[in-house]
């Protein structure tokens, strides 16, 4: 049977059906939290007086009660328009997101890449050679990498790379080394886990029986392990990356402030600290779908990783 | 005589667990001839996958070959590389083992795991392969084979899986097929389909048998010659019609006589007693010796293999690893209680 | 093959009999489960390299502070940024001084080897970038227009010394002047307490919700499952305020917004494991004796999905400990002059330039305990997975 | 006839599956008396597992009803249940996977009685030391746990468990598949010693027919999801009505290497239990299959006998309803 | 000729000089717009878009007369295109944030509260010609005007799209040295010399970027790397290294104090010892020195340094209201003790309250040592993000809040004004009549001298009742390559490159 075949349409409605549900309680959560947080858009260096404050209000329709305020919302989310900005006006949200997502896209890519490209192929040679050195070498690289937070390995790197060595520059991506410590910085933990994580996922399937049959069959040891025993321990290593994936692709504000990128992450933060509103919410909104499109797409993946799981016999 | 295809010679394996070393294989002796079914049976425990998979060095985790010598085409097996065995398994020797539910790669297509192993040892296109792979499948008597091929190992049943991991064995007609308990697990009529396949096999190719199971029923019908394992030595060893009709260990007999008769309906069958030794540190003597209804304070001592050569009570070829077939023995110590 | 004769007596039945039907077989050792895992987790090396690293890091928070000359919070400016190792100065054979070359003052070497004051110079020329100091009858002229800084004695160059160890504070000083192997010390207090909170919450609720969500499975399952979405996406920041302006800051704060919010990934991970076990035998065994839902879950699933929730805890510990000092960055945190490592580090990342030791010992720290915990998680997992040792 | 133990009335188990309905089982009624081994065998998938997991309520059935001592079971909730629960019990084919590796045996042999709230600790303490004696395993087996025992130590543990609760029928799924042959004959003799004493009664589900026939009072065949013949075991032993029933029993093995049978062996194949042939469920692979197979769903019927078979062409003995029919048309 | 790059730390909200009241949009709109008058480096008033002006006998009406200039696009800038910009500020509609600054003209105020209808006295006679009455005197007015709000802006292509103009390079015209050529939002603004400014000649860069780098640490990386020609500021803790290694730093006179508010509402601060006490016992030399360690200056007033009025420094010979540079433990301890806490005892459980700041906590955990030894009380600090402070702060519900001010034009009335009954920014709500009249007093005087005078009498009467507490006047800490010649960057906060030249 192929892959294809097996696509269980039914299901992906339910499920896509359900992710709206979820998008609409993350919708309503997050705006009566935000109301419910103490400031405003408005409140900058000084303080306005009230009037000023009322006409702005009135400005930007914070003079309405709440539930009509967020059935403008909704409506507006429902055409995908996000809005306007409330700390930066001129900016629409829906730019912010697209720009933002233009620069964080490129680092977490190439985060997403290293993650896989290293942590993967690290996890195996460290459960290729269990208990010898590559293997304690690799383990205990990763645990450092696991931790020592990444604000601490950026502004290092920062000092050593920029500063004292300056092989690379401190921020800007303008050139290919403008890169290398940003995607560093946030691939770090997660290679690590990832490394860690195949280590153990892929020491477990290597205890199969079915890989005493593969070796049996007279494949090469790297046969066995690539093909009969990396696929089989993907399931939790895609597990984790669905979320990663989300998360490394939507920014890390404390990369974006260090390194100076102008990324969805850092609007993030921003829009919070300034109560930007309708920021807050476009980001959010952003956020959950993305991640529960990754979650949506990792249920998926399992289906051509695992043919036995099947999501229609749901009893 | 002629040579045998395979010849094994003292072969220890231990498992190194943190619980202890367990001694899993003791010294076991094991010939076979070309177009034999050999039967190992014994207690579960006893020694008889380990035996199986020590051939092909497939242990599992901690498992160690100490000593022995497995001597096939002139080579000793035992002391190949890792790289030059994968010229052997597969495509000399095929195994199949214990349990087919867990032994086929879940996420690959049986069709693959097939195409498999013959694109590893065969020079042919992709194509032929699967040709070959549905050859296989027919052979194996699995229906529309074609379009079965491409199905998943979950959408088997368990006989079905069971005579893949058999096709697999056989892709590349290896002059040996080590099976573990080929039929545990399942119904009858599929195990009798199964062991009449391994026969007609055995009867067109030649091929050498080993064949691993508890199931005396399934030995009496199926192997030519019969290995009784017991605390990983060999007990005894005999054509499979002397062993039945003459059992001389005790071991044996007592497996015999745990076998329901038909006519004793409903009265209380008669186990062997006692439980299996703790192979960690398994009895210096006869390993049976503390479940033995007959022991001697002989048994305390390893006893050796015997032979039937000058030895009354034994039959041309068969061999027992107990003092009672000492040709030196007192002579009433073979009046055995029924 | 000659073999010697068999004594005859050899040939008697061997009795008593030791054989007994249904007699438990020979086992060398009785040891229970746990006995069985302590004992491979006593092998481990790096777990218990790791147990007695954090055993000792729990006296060193506890019993630390108190035994230090000084408090977490006292002060002293003149002698703030200092280093834990200098290279004195040789200005006469009893006066030695030390040059912090980041705010170019001067300090006076103790006897034993620490700096114990600020000595403060006598004419401060800013046009020449120069500063000048009068000891023992010696000028001491300290000229920054050219870098590095160079000190002059009696218009002689002078040369550092070896290597000494600032023996007042062995860790050296933060910006106020506060002991930093003191601040270490009780930074580890809330950090661990902090670690606990995490290690509390997950065990509490994220083992239980995935618990109940995996085994009820079905629709609750699903519903339950969208329900930690929607946690895991709203954003953290605006609920941390909330309860911000609900509670006041503090530790309490801290725990408690750990507490409710960081238990979806354990979640997430119990409930698959949930998922796959619950079809056990043993399940339905257990079902079959009319175990009810909370039996069958704490009894019977929970402890067998011990090795992965274990691993995802050591895992959880060193973020909680960030997040802990990102509260603390916006203010619901620990209120100063108390400190965390999570605050000791964020405040070290400004001064390390001028000050690397600052970082390097709290995030040593940092780095060392989650090492620890790291190790120890892994010797827990192997030791409760029997087929994983050898 | 006195009340039966149990009585399944045309039960069924359906299960919705993404390739379709699967009839796992489709209709079975039988009974069991008090102190009654009752034998089921059949085809690897024909649902015996199913029919014993639907008949400990492990699974809600979707047709049918279960009549536990006079009081219908099947849709009771699990509070309901409990009381129930007590008379019943199950010992599972994997002992391995049947007895939760964390706890110690002791624990594990208590769990039922403490479950029902049984006793005192410390009474449960002694019940659980007699128990073990009972199934030969000694009152300080309590302390270990099931991973430092033999396979058939552990079936034991598990027999223990079961009758803890002094039930009156046990369940048991393939209990000896996964052991030698010594051990298996010390299980049954032990089971049979139990139901000596204790007046139990056994669903005895195995693919051992030797076995069975030696423990047996009644067997049943079941093939895909059907009943196709209940006898009392001497009967069905000596004169199999249904063809499947005849074809299990060619193709047990004989231990004995002179009656060896050296023929490749055809039994057909078993069909999909999701695309169930049409009529007789079993013609597909029948010998004896008619045009009559294919248009009718024969059913299980009672032969004065007490021998029931569901065919339209039995072999040996009476003959069936149908030719009756047919010869009366 | 030439390339410079600036960085900025913070992005500002909004580019429009009418509606800002930022000083982050400060840099942008300072180098691309000009007002009618601007300041020169030394801090005189010269002519900008004016020409000429003249102010009648009363001091309350002004006349400027508008010199030839363009805007970017090569428009003339007319005395129309003011009098658009200053009416759009005081319609409610537009959304300034500052509309109150206008206040001063005769009926802005009441224009603005009327949702935008009503007269203002500012009109336009003809191109050239722009004039505007006042209800008071002012003083500063002229200082005032250098400020943004009252810079011109273009009726076309504001009405286009009033949000948006800011954000595009096309319709961001305007009438200063620079003009726009991208915005990226989030990361950088990039300039070109504006050829239609009327100094054009006088501008010697090409392109001026500025950058944007919110981590202070990664912009000095920047700088010291050689990556970037200028940055904003410097991480506090580096204020002493840069200060003695480095050539490129600067220091730049801020006009601005910090000192926190104590709220005389609220025990035990409702003491005007317990104030003076507290006050007193810190050690604003040792804070200076060790916490802050850099140039600024211990305060112990409101006003900072450098503001001069009649040829005197406002700070020159003024009272010290009992503060000192130094801490004075026994004169505090003593009046605490008057206060009725000799000794610190059963002195109230007191909570000095922040916003997030790691440098701010650093200064108030010195302040509450200080405050500990010298006085033997426990005060605690809580520190809340600033949005959730800034608006506790405003309902005046705290004991000691912390806060600074710096000025919108260089006069002391700047933060004077701060604490008139009405100020939104009188954040303790404090109300003295003294100090109210004193400086009604200084607004309506035509004498400098006179006004001065009134000035440091409102300052005596809010320092006299200790109602804050001053800690220090702040300078700003920037660095500016030494190949970068005739930058200068004002008190206000703008950097100036209009006169900027490169070294080779
Ligand atoms: N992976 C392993 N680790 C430790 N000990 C092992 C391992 N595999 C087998 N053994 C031990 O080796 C001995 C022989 O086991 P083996 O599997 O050969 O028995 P068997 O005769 O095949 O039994 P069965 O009938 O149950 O398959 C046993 O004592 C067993 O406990
Ligand atoms: N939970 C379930 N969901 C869907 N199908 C099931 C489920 N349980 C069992 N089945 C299907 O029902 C049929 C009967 O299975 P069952 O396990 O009862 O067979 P069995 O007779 O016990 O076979 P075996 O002898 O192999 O144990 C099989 O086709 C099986 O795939
Ligand atoms: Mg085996
Ligand atoms: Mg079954």
């Amino acid at each position: 049977m192929s892959s294809a075949s097996r696509l269980p349409i039914g299901w992906l409605v339910q499920r896509v059906a359900m992710m709206l549900v979820t998008l609409l309680a993350v919708i309503t959560l997050t705006f009566a939290l935000m109301h419910a947080v103490p400031g405003g858009p408005f409140v900058s260096e000084k303080m306005l007086a009230p009037e000023i404050e009322a006409a702005l209000n009135a400005k930007f329709g914070l003079d309405q009660p709440i539930w009509r305020q967020y059935l403008n919302y909704l409506g507006g989310v429902l055409t995908l328009d996000l809005g306007p900005s409330f700390k930066y006006p001129g900016v629409s949200v829906n730019s912010m997101i697209a720009d933002g997502l233009a620069v964080t896209a490129q680092t977490g890519l190439l985060a997403i890449i290293c993650v896989v490209a290293f942590g993967v192929p690290a996890g195996i040679v460290a459960a290729l050679n269990r208990g010898r050195w590559p293997d304690t070498a690799a383990m205990f690289i990763a645990s450092l990498g696991i931790a020592v937070p990444s604000y601490v390995i950026a502004t290092v790197a920062l000092y050593i790379f920029a500063l004292r060595l300056g092989w690379t520059p401190a921020f800007g991506l303008d050139d290919w080394r403008g890169y290398i410590l940003p995607v560093f910085a946030l691939s770090g933990f997660w290679m690590s886990f990832v490394a860690r994580l195949t280590r153990s996922s892929l020491l477990e399937t290597m205890g199969q029986d079915y890989i005493m049959t593969a070796r049996a069959k007279g494949l090469p040891a790297h046969t066995v392990m690539l093909r009969h025993g990396l696929r089989n321990s993907l399931i939790p290593v895609v597990t984790v990356l669905g979320p990663v994936v989300a998360n490394l692709l939507t920014g890390s504000f404390v990369i974006e402030q260090i390194f100076a990128l102008p990324g969805i992450g850092r609007h993030f933060v921003q829009s919070i600290t300034n109560r930007d509103y309708t920021a807050i919410m476009g980001i959010t909104i952003f956020y959950a779908a993305f991640l529960m499109l990754m979650i949506l797409i990792v249920d998926l993946l399992y289906l051509w990783l695992d043919p036995r799981i099947s999501y229609g016999d749901r009893k | 005589m002629t040579a045998p295809v395979l010849s094994l010679r003292d072969l220890r394996t231990e498992y190194r667990t943190d619980r202890g070393t367990v001694q899993a294989v003791r010294g076991i002796d094991l010939t076979l001839q070309r177009g034999e079914i050999l039967g190992l049976v014994g207690e579960s425990g006893s020694g008889k996958s380990v035996t199986c998979m020590s051939i092909l060095k497939l242990l599992k985790r901690g498992g160690h070959i100490t000593s022995g010598v497995a001597e096939f085409d002139g080579r000793d097996l035992l002391q190949l590389s890792e790289r030059q065995l994968t010229a052997v398994r597969g495509e000399k020797i095929g195994v199949v083992f214990q349990d087919p539910m867990s032994a086929l790669n879940p996420t690959m297509t049986v069709g693959r795991q097939i195409v498999e192993v013959l694109l590893q040892h065969r020079k042919i296109s992709r194509k032929a392969a699967r040709d070959r792979a549905v050859e296989l499948f027919e052979l194996v008597r699995i229906p529309s084979a074609r379009t079965r091929i491409d199905s998943y190992p979950h959408e088997f049943s368990g006989g079905m899986r069971q005579r893949v991991m058999i096709a697999i064995a056989l892709a590349c007609d290896p002059d040996i097929l080590i099976a573990d308990e080929p039929t545990t697990a399942l119904d009858v009529t599929i195990q009798r389909q199964i062991l009449a396949l391994l026969k007609e096999l055995r009867d067109r190719l030649g091929m050498a048998i080993i064949l691993v199971t508890h199931d005396l029923g399934v030995i009496a019908e199926t192997a030519d010659r019969v290995m009784v394992l017991y605390g990983g030595q060999v007990m005894e060893e005999a054509l499979v019609a002397d062993l039945f009709a003459a059992p001389c260990h005790p071991y044996t007999r007592g497996l015999l006589a745990a076998i329901p008769d038909p006519r004793q309906a409903g009265r209380p069958l008669s186990p062997v007693r006692g439980s299996p030794p703790d192979m960690r540190t398994p009895p210096p003597g006869c390993p049976f010796a503390p479940r033995c209804p007959q022991a001697m304070r002989i048994c305390e001592t390893p006893p050796p293999m015997f032979d039937a050569t000058g030895n009354p009570a034994l039959q041309a070829g068969q061999r027992a690893r107990c003092w009672r077939a000492d040709a030196t023995a007192p002579a009433q110590i073979f009046e055995t209680p029924s | 093959m000659t073999r010697p004769p068999i004594a005859p007596e050899m040939w008697l039945p061997l009795d008593p009999q030791t054989g007994q039907l249904g007699d438990p077989i020979v086992s060398t050792a009785t040891r229970g489960f746990w006995a069985g895992v302590r004992g491979r987790l006593f092998r481990h090396r790096p777990a218990m390299a790791g147990l007695v690293f954090i055993v000792l890091l729990i006296f060193a928070a506890i019993f630390g502070p108190m035994m230090s000359p000084y408090s977490y919070f006292e002060q002293n400016l003149e002698l703030s940024n200092l280093p834990p190792t200098y290279r004195p100065y040789t200005v006469t054979d009893n006066t030695l001084v030390h040059v912090n070359t980041s705010n170019l003052n001067l300090y006076e070497v103790s006897e034993k080897g620490g700096l114990t004051a600020l000595l403060r110079p006598d004419d401060r020329d800013m046009i020449n970038r120069q500063s000048t100091w009068v000891i023992d009858d010696r000028e001491v002229v300290l000229d920054y227009s050219q870098r590095p800084a160079v000190l002059t004695i009696d218009g002689k160059v002078a040369q550092a010394g070896g290597l000494a160890m600032n023996n007042r504070n062995p860790f050296g000083t933060d910006q106020l002047g506060r002991d930093v192997l003191v601040r270490q010390m009780y930074g580890a207090r809330i950090s661990l307490l902090v670690a606990a909170a995490a290690v509390l919450a997950n065990f509490v609720i994220g083992v239980i919700y995935g618990g109940v969500a995996g085994l009820i499975g079905g629709r609750v399952d699903a519903v339950m499952m969208r329900f930690v979405e929607i946690v895991a996406t709203i954003p953290l920041t605006l609920y941390v305020i909330l309860m911000m302006v609900v509670l006041q800051s503090g530790l309490l704060s801290v725990v408690l917004a750990i507490g409710t919010v960081y238990w979806v990934d354990m979640a997430r991970v119990v409930r698959g494991q949930i998922l796959t076990l619950k079809s056990q035998d043993y399940v339905a065994a257990a079902r079959t004796m009319g175990a009810s839902t909370s039996r069958i879950l704490f009894q019977h699933l929970l402890p067998n999905a011990f090795g992965p929730i274990l691993v995802t805890l050591t895992m959880l510990i060193p973020s909680a400990i960030f997040i802990e000092s990102f509260m603390s960055f916006i203010g619901l945190g620990v209120t100063p002059p108390q400190a965390s490592w999570g605050t000791l580090t964020s405040e070290a990342v400004e001064t390390l330039r001028a000050y690397p030791h600052q970082l390097f010992f709290p995030a040593v720290a940092i780095s060392l305990t989650m090492l620890a915990f790291n190790f120890l998680g892994d010797g827990l997992r192997d030791a409760l997975d029997p087929r994983l040792s050898s | 006839m006195t009340q039966p133990l149990l009585a399944l009335e045309n039960l069924e188990m359906h299960f919705q599956t993404r390739q379709g309905l699967l009839k796992a089982v489709d209709g079975v009624s039988l009974t069991i008396q008090h102190g009654e081994t009752l034998g089921l065998v059949g085809e690897s998938g024909c649902g015996k597992s199913t029919l014993a997991r639907a008949l400990m309520r492990l699974y809600r059935p979707t047709g049918g009803r279960i009549v536990l001592d006079g009081v219908d079971i099947t849709t009771l909730n699990e509070k309901a249940l409990k009381p129930h629960r007590k008379k019943v019990q199950m010992i599972f084919q994997d002992p391995v996977a049947a007895l939760n590796g964390r706890m110690t045996v002791g624990e594990l042999v208590a769990e039922p009685l403490e479950i029902m709230g049984i006793g005192t600790a410390e009474t449960r303490r002694a019940r659980v030391a007699e128990l073990l004696d009972n199934v030969g395993l000694g009152a300080d087996a309590a302390d270990r746990f099931p991973h430092s025992f033999s396979g058939g130590q552990r079936q034991r543990v598990g027999i223990a468990r079961a009758i803890a609760l002094e039930p009156e029928l046990v369940v048991c799924d393939e209990p000896i598949s996964a052991l030698d042959v010594s051990i298996q004959a010390q299980i049954v003799n032990m089971l049979s010693e139990l139901k000596r004493d204790t007046g139990l009664a056994y669903l005895f589900i195995t693919h051992d027919l030797s076995m069975l026939r030696h423990i047996a009072d009644r067997i049943g065949v079941m093939y895909l999801g059907k009943l196709v013949e209940i006898a009392p075991s001497e009967a069905l032993h000596t004169a199999p009505r249904h063809p499947y029933t005849e074809l299990l029993w060619s193709a047990i093995p004989v231990p004995d290497p002179a009656a060896r049978r050296d023929d490749p062996f055809e039994t057909g194949e078993v069909p999909s239990p999701l695309d169930l042939p049409s009529g007789c469920r079993f013609r597909t692979r029948c010998p004896y299959a008619t045009a009559l197979c294919a248009q009718s769903e024969p059913d299980l019927i009672t032969q004065d006998d007490g021998h029931a078979v569901a065919c339209h062409h039995p072999l040996h003995g009476s003959m069936s309803n149908t030719q009756q029919e047919q010869e009366n048309a | 000729a030439g390339d410079l790059t600036y960085v900025v730390n913070n992005e500002s909200a909004t580019y429009d000089p009418g509606l800002t009241s930022e000083t982050f949009a400060a840099p942008i709109i300072g180098n691309t717009f000009e007002g009618l008058v601007r300041f020169t480096e030394g801090g005189e008033i010269e002519g900008a878009m004016a020409e000429s002006w003249e102010v009648s006998e009363d001091g309350l009406t002004y006349t400027f007369t508008l010199r030839d200039a363009n805007w970017s696009d090569g428009q003339p800038v007319t005395a129309q295109d003011f009098v658009y910009a200053w009416m759009r500020v005081l319609d409610p509609a537009a959304g300034a944030k500052n509309p109150a600054m206008f206040y001063l003209i005769d009926g802005a105020e009441a224009h603005y509260a009327a949702d935008g209808e009503g007269d203002v006295a500012i009109s336009a006679p003809d191109d050239k010609t722009l004039t505007f009455t006042l209800t008071n005197r002012i003083p500063y007015m002229m200082q005032l005007l250098t400020y943004t709000n009252w810079f011109p802006v273009r009726q076309d292509v504001v009405e286009v799209d009033p949000e948006g103009w800011t954000r595009n390079p096309e319709t961001f015209i305007g009438n200063g040295p620079f003009k726009v050529t991208e915005f990226n939002f989030g990361e950088s603004v990039v300039f070109a010399k504006n050829d239609a400014y009327f100094q054009a000649d006088d501008v010697s860069l090409d392109t001026l970027t500025f950058r944007l780098i919110p981590d202070q640490a990664t912009a000095l990386t920047a700088m010291e790397s050689g990556q970037v020609d200028g940055i904003e500021a410097v991480p506090a803790p580096e204020i002493p290294r840069l200060m003695a290694e480095s050539d490129a730093f600067m220091i730049v006179p801020a006009l601005g104090t910090t000192y926190a508010f104590f709220n005389p509402a609220q025990a035990p601060l409702d003491d005007v010892r317990v104030r003076q006490a507290l006050s007193m016992a810190i050690d604003r030399q040792d804070i200076v020195d060790f916490v802050l360690q850099s140039a600024d200056q211990p305060a112990i007033g409101l006003v900072p340094y450098g503001l001069t009025l009649n040829g005197e420094d406002f700070r020159d010979g003024i009272d010290t209201y009992g503060l000192d540079a130094d801490a004075q433990p026994e004169a505090a301890a003593a009046l605490l003790a008057e206060a009725g806490y000799p000794n610190g005892e059963g002195f109230p459980e007191t909570v000095f309250v922040t916003y997030t700041s790691p440098p701010i906590e650093k200064l108030l955990e010195a302040i509450q040592q200080m405050w500990k030894e010298n006085l033997n009380i426990d005060v605690q600090i809580r520190a809340t993000e600033w949005q959730v402070y800034y608006p506790e702060v405003q309902q005046v519900e705290y004991q000691i809040a912390q806060m600074g001010w710096g000025a919108d034009y260089p006069h002391p009335m700047t933060f004077l004004d701060v604490f008139l009954p009405d100020s939104p920014n009188n954040l303790a709500a404090w109300k003295s009549d003294d100090f109210a009249s004193a400086v009604s007093a200084a607004k309506s005087t035509a004498d400098e001298a006179e006004g001065l005078a009134a000035m440091r009498e409102a300052e005596g009467v809010l320092m006299n009742d200790h109602v804050i507490l001053p800690m220090y006047h702040r300078y700003n800490y920037m660095m500016m390559s030494p190949d970068v010649d005739g930058f200068w960057r004002s008190s206000l906060n703008v950097p100036y490159f209009r006169d900027v030249t490169l070294a080779e």
